[in-house]
């Protein structure tokens, strides 16, 4: 991080402090042993214990009991929390939903859903994506107008800790374009069904049939793609700080090994080619992770010019998917054959790192976002 | 010439009909497309009476290893002969039964360095399948540094006494017997070893399966505990181990490239990609960002396979051996790009782990991505193989 | 080279004894410093040696004065003269000229100019792109029928070999599709404009102002669009085969100097970080060397299955390509200082490779290509 | 506070509005936009009368190195201050015209190393450009492995007595002045060496220009015979030199990776590619794999200046300096990419030697790609920056 002020220097240490001491990977080991169904990769007390640290409120103003400690905060706390795989669905719902009642919201709505989001009390999560790859330019599930409120009818997939969310910030198509809904888990026509992904951790598909809402579930205070496409940029960029708290773990980790490990009579870490990979991987995370700092500082700043955060989000999400893909491949193979084993973590953030690679837009699809908004 | 020309090619033609029809009245047609890949990893599985016949009868025909001497379970065919039948199981889609670690490492390892007596004990299980076998090289402390290990065979006279740890036992929970390298003499490193053949029933070998980050368990951990093994066990001479063993890794790494032919059968990965993507308006793959690396790793599949072609002619007349170093790097690479790309292509649908809303290939692909990070690993790693190809091809010595 | 004939493992090595006795890169910087102008890089005493050994007719038929040995025998001959950077015209002329005449041409025609190409008395050069970037898709140059010939109107840019051709084969738009055209280079309307490329071999645009010529210049046996692109292929082969020599060369005098060169008071070719860059290399140059080849073998093979062989051309001429370009980065950087002078031969092969990369589509074109074949 | 920080920021308005009215009396309108990238490689010839003018003015100003201290010849402003003013000399296409390697690497490293005397001596001279400074380090046997130099200085009382040979003297042919490493003691490496300061008119140098394959030459041989020099000319303590040798490359590296600011001015290499190739009916770069390669360096760009704007910051605060090997690595790889990108954006326009039918920045294109291929050469190879980077900032210490 650049330059942190006083309060986000605290943060961070005690973000740090706090996943070493309470969230070490071994908890995560355990959680998926544990957990299943709907409720896999979900630890109520972990969530207790990050929310009563106020955590899933940072971004949340100080009037509705928030912190306001805006992205880059949030950033730091992932970033720290990712770095011992937590399990936890602060990315989404402490992030792009409550990013989404924030932009798209107006204050009776905000009223009505941040306070209990900031406290932990509520659980969001964002569905947005009907196939298994990212296209916001094709969301199908409708919305029609219907005695003052609004009917949805669509499928939903891979919604990340949808399993246990109560809230679901959901994407439908209006006659005005894309509108953004608030949609109660426990709705009369919300159907659930698990997604079992190689990270072991929540997901769920989800299937809206003929969903009722009142005219208040619309998030309206800016026009649909927009705030579509708003709410996206924040959800990558939390991502990416998770991201970066991953990949600089898992370098640390290896080069702990290569320090240790020995064969042919010398620590293997003196090996020169060993030693060249090694640099040049410090060199990539250092980059990537000025890529996300950027990107979480130009949206705290955001004031309008859209697209230059935009592309700062692109950029983010980009580098950030290459780098931990590389990382954690460079984890396994210099690790050799005890990376392979499940007994060893190498496979866990290997697992993880390629979900979040392709949470909203992978590196292909935000190269290709960059270059459009760059005008080529 | 002309004539014998001829000559030559209808003994081929009839070769061919021949090895056409002996198939079409042995192969269960049940078993048609069977035995892929990742079949090949999960080799606990019993049998199903069709390919427990499938295989009796190809063994006995010794056609599972055609090259081999006849008088060990082979066939005696040449090269030419092997390709056709190769051919003609494609053809039908039958598969060879007979594989394995006795096949593609043992076999010719104790074809070479053996006693009679041994090869005549040894040997023609294999040829007919009977007797799977494990690699016992690997131990905690010693993967890539493979000199260092430490399980020690002591001389007791009529038998050795062997107890240590090896680890990276491919099947070892399914083997009836495993070669392994052995420590004989502390006093010195890679002349202190040597190469052993051990009953797995022996009392005194205990086994571990290990768990992957693919979820599959196809390697062990094998622990021996004064296991007795009978001198006759002795491959080659006490102390020359070394050289057995390297040359057995050889045969791994030839094998473990992939060779040209496996992986014909299945889907390209621009044929994936398209399923997955669509073209756009254009005809191109609707991510134009994945279809420039597509291209470059079908270009990278097309090069290696002409490089493998090539090694292979090259081999037929005494050429260099070492290239089986850049074919197991780079065929380990096709692996695991491949899989990547794969993944990618599929997106979320390529990262399930179980249960529903993914289809059994979307499913077996994430698996093989996972188990394929190994190839880099295993049989020499990456980083060894480039220490060869720099000090064995290119003289860099010394480092 | 897979396994050759006796006769090709000849041709092979008299080529190589050539080149390193008579044509060694000292006779190229020699050259670079003597002639200028429309005479750059050649030079007729090599010239005269080449055909003297029957390397200007390799693929003329024995019966109008060639040796029919192929593109593969074509192939050895240009990887070994290449190797020494021996400046001379046969990869253009011997190559797709002759191609050109063999597919295109009708008896007469080949019997009008074959014989006189595989002596090595005439000189014949491709004229086909009209730009900086290879665009066989938009010829502009124009044929018109008239008077019972033709009149060609347009502009050729950087025509490899022009300055001192006799001779050009020219792609022009015809009615009918795209058509080639045998262009003596002292028709009246012919003007040549000199162009001093970086390698310093011969290089000019061509301007056709109204060129009159007779019927018989037209290579008709063969639709238009597709001789052109059967051509092309061979021209892109060939090319490729020089550009198997350099990288190998590249290869081995950088090899040399690593086995040689001090630092650390060690030899520098015992560092680990650079034997794997050089066993990486190597490997690459392998698999350039099988696609090479194999593109060679498809065109000797050719007999109706052209988008194969196009596949493999366009693969070789990529991979070629991709190579090549690392190969030469490699040898100035593992040079150090002393690979930076113009002194050394590095520059030289850094130089040549440009031109050859560019040469009828670089990389990134035959990909595109490759794929397009490949239906997606 | 708020009141203070008011104050702060009209000092700070106060002082952009001097600076602007000076520049705006003291630049000659004629040189507005000279002073690129290219014309710094190309030292050698002579400044107009208005260069000479602007020069001056600025050197006595003393504001071509603004942080440096007034009594040297500086201008004692800090860090904002400095920035005000190099933003201000951009605003109207200004260059600062005191630079080379007096301000880039000795003038700092004097005022560190040297003694009051030296300092007083040699650093206002580089503060109003007056003399020209070249840097003798590589010795044809040393290059990456400087510390093997072999030029030796000699005591002979009150001076030494020089004899060896340089190579990759920077500008050397057009140098007044040469700071050099010299071996003092041949018993010991590191231990041995001294830095020393040569008059580069003192009898016995002989300089000799190196033709580089971009055709230039701005590098030389530099050939000392029995070259007297008074001790008094000695930076630091006798033997003492390679601390301070490695010193002065720090700052080195800190140049050469380019920095956040430079290059701002250039037209980006997405704007090159449109400009000739052009884009597709989807308003797509006409060329997709040229494309996603030049999305790739424009995100590395970008990255690399946040990140060099990142530790900057962060040296404000005092943090690791080792950082520069990263930089000076990752700026060398986005110089040697971009011009190669470029080249290839081209095509055969890029790799116009000289003549016609090329434009000027065609030709100047093709010189920065082939010079370029330097950048990752000097001031300390990519190779040895990796070293750096293991050792000293990973701790993989050995090797």
């Amino acid at each position: 991080m650049a330059v942190l002020t006083e309060e986000q220097s605290i943060l961070k240490d005690m973000a740090g402090h706090w996943a070493d001491e309470q969230s070490p990977v071994s908890e995560f080991r355990r959680l998926r042993e544990g957990a299943t169904g709907l409720q896999r990769g979900f630890c109520a007390e972990t969530h207790g214990q990050m929310a009563g640290m106020g955590w899933s409120g940072i971004l949340v103003p100080e009037a509705l009991g928030g912190s306001a400690f805006g992205y880059v905060g949030l950033g730091l706390v992932l970033e720290q929390a990712a770095r011992t795989l937590t399990a936890s669905p602060l990315m989404v719902s402490a992030g792009p939903c409550v990013s989404a009642v924030l932009l798209g919201g107006n204050e009776p709505q905000q009223r009505q859903w941040l306070p209990a989001i900031a406290s932990g009390e509520l659980i969001a999560a964002l569905a947005i994506d009907e196939g298994p790859r990212h296209n916001p330019t094709e969301i199908r599930c409708e919305a029609v107008a219907c005695d003052g409120g609004w009917r949805l009818t669509g499928y939903k997939a891979f919604v990340m800790e949808a399993g246990i969310a109560d809230l679901l910030i959901v994407a439908a198509r209006t006659k005005e374009g894309v509108g953004l809904f608030v949609v109660p888990m426990g709705s009369a026509g919300v159907t659930r069904h698990d997604r079992y992904l190689v990270d072991s951790r929540n997901c769920a598909d989800i299937e809206l049939q003929g969903v009722l809402l009142p005219e208040s579930a619309r998030l309206a205070q800016m026009p649909g793609d927009k705030l579509l496409q708003r709410v996206l940029d924040r959800a990558r960029a939390v991502a990416a700080a998770e991201m970066l708290g991953m990949a600089s773990q898992a370098f640390s980790i290896t080069l702990d090994y290569l320090k240790t490990r020995e064969q042919f009579d010398e620590i293997i870490a003196r090996f020169q080619a060993l030693q060249h990979r090694m640099a040049q991987l410090y060199s990539e995370i250092e980059l990537m992770r000025s890529a996300v700092e950027a990107a979480l500082v130009a949206l705290d700043d955001y004031s309008g010019d859209a697209d230059d955060a935009a592309m700062l989000v692109s950029m983010a999400k980009a580098v950030a998917g290459d780098t931990l893909n590389l990382v954690t491949r460079e984890m396994v193979q210099l690790h050799g054959g005890i990376g392979m084993t499940d007994e060893h973590d190498a496979g866990f953030y290997l697992k993880r790192a390629r979900v979040l690679e392709n949470a909203w837009g992978n590196a292909a699809f935000h190269r290709d976002r960059f270059a459009r908004l760059s005008g080529y | 010439m002309t004539a014998a020309l001829d000559e030559k090619q209808l003994a081929a033609e009839e070769f061919r009909s021949q090895v056409r029809q002996w198939i079409e009245q042995n192969f269960p047609v049940s078993l048609k497309g069977k035995g892929n890949a990742f079949a090949a990893i999960e080799e606990g599985a019993a049998l199903s009476p069709e390919a427990q016949q499938w295989q009796v009868a190809m063994g006995e025909k010794g056609w599972g290893v055609p090259t081999w001497p006849a008088e060990y379970g082979g066939a005696s065919l040449n090269r030419q002969q092997a390709l056709v039948i190769e051919e003609e199981l494609a053809r039908v889609g039958a598969y060879n039964p007979i594989g394995g670690m006795g096949v593609m490492m043992l076999g010719p390892t104790l074809l070479e360095f053996a006693s009679e007596k041994q090869k005549r004990r040894h040997v023609p299980p294999i040829c007919r399948g009977e007797i799977r076998w494990c690699q016992g090289f690997s131990e905690p402390g010693a993967g890539s540094d493979l000199a260092a290990l430490k399980t020690r065979a002591e001389d007791c006279g009529d038998h050795f006494l062997v107890n240590g740890q090896k680890t990276w036992t491919s099947g070892g929970q399914w083997s009836d017997w495993c070669f392994a390298l052995v420590r004989t003499d502390t006093s010195r490193k890679h002349e202190g070893i040597s190469f052993l053949l051990i009953d797995m029933r022996s009392p005194g070998v205990e086994v571990r399966p290990i768990q992957l980050i693919s979820g599959a368990s196809p390697f062990c951990e094998t622990f021996f505990t004064d296991v007795k093994v009978p001198k006759e066990n002795l491959v080659g001479e006490l102390n020359c181990g070394w050289a057995i063993g390297k040359r057995l890794l050889q045969h791994e790494r030839t094998n473990l490239s992939g060779g040209s032919r496996r992986g014909a059968a299945m889907p390209s990965l621009s044929q994936i990609a398209k399923h997955y993507i669509g073209l756009d308006e254009g005809g191109r793959l609707n991510d134009v960002d994945l279809r420039q690396r597509i291209i470059r790793h079908e270009m990278l599949v097309k090069s290696f396979r002409l490089t493998a072609d090539r090694v292979m002619a090259d081999a037929r007349q005494g050429g260099v051996a070492t290239a089986s170093s850049i074919l197991k790097n780079v065929g380990a690479r096709i692996t695991q790009e491949r899989a990547e790309l794969t993944l990618e292509s599929m997106g979320m649908k390529g990262l399930g782990w179980q249960g529903e809303g993914f289809s059994e290939q979307e499913l077996a692909a994430t698996r093989l991505w996972l188990w394929g990070k190994a190839v880099s690993i295993y049989g020499g790693s990456t980083e060894i193989q480039n220490n060869v190809i720099a000090k064995r091809i290119l003289g860099m010595e010394g480092g």
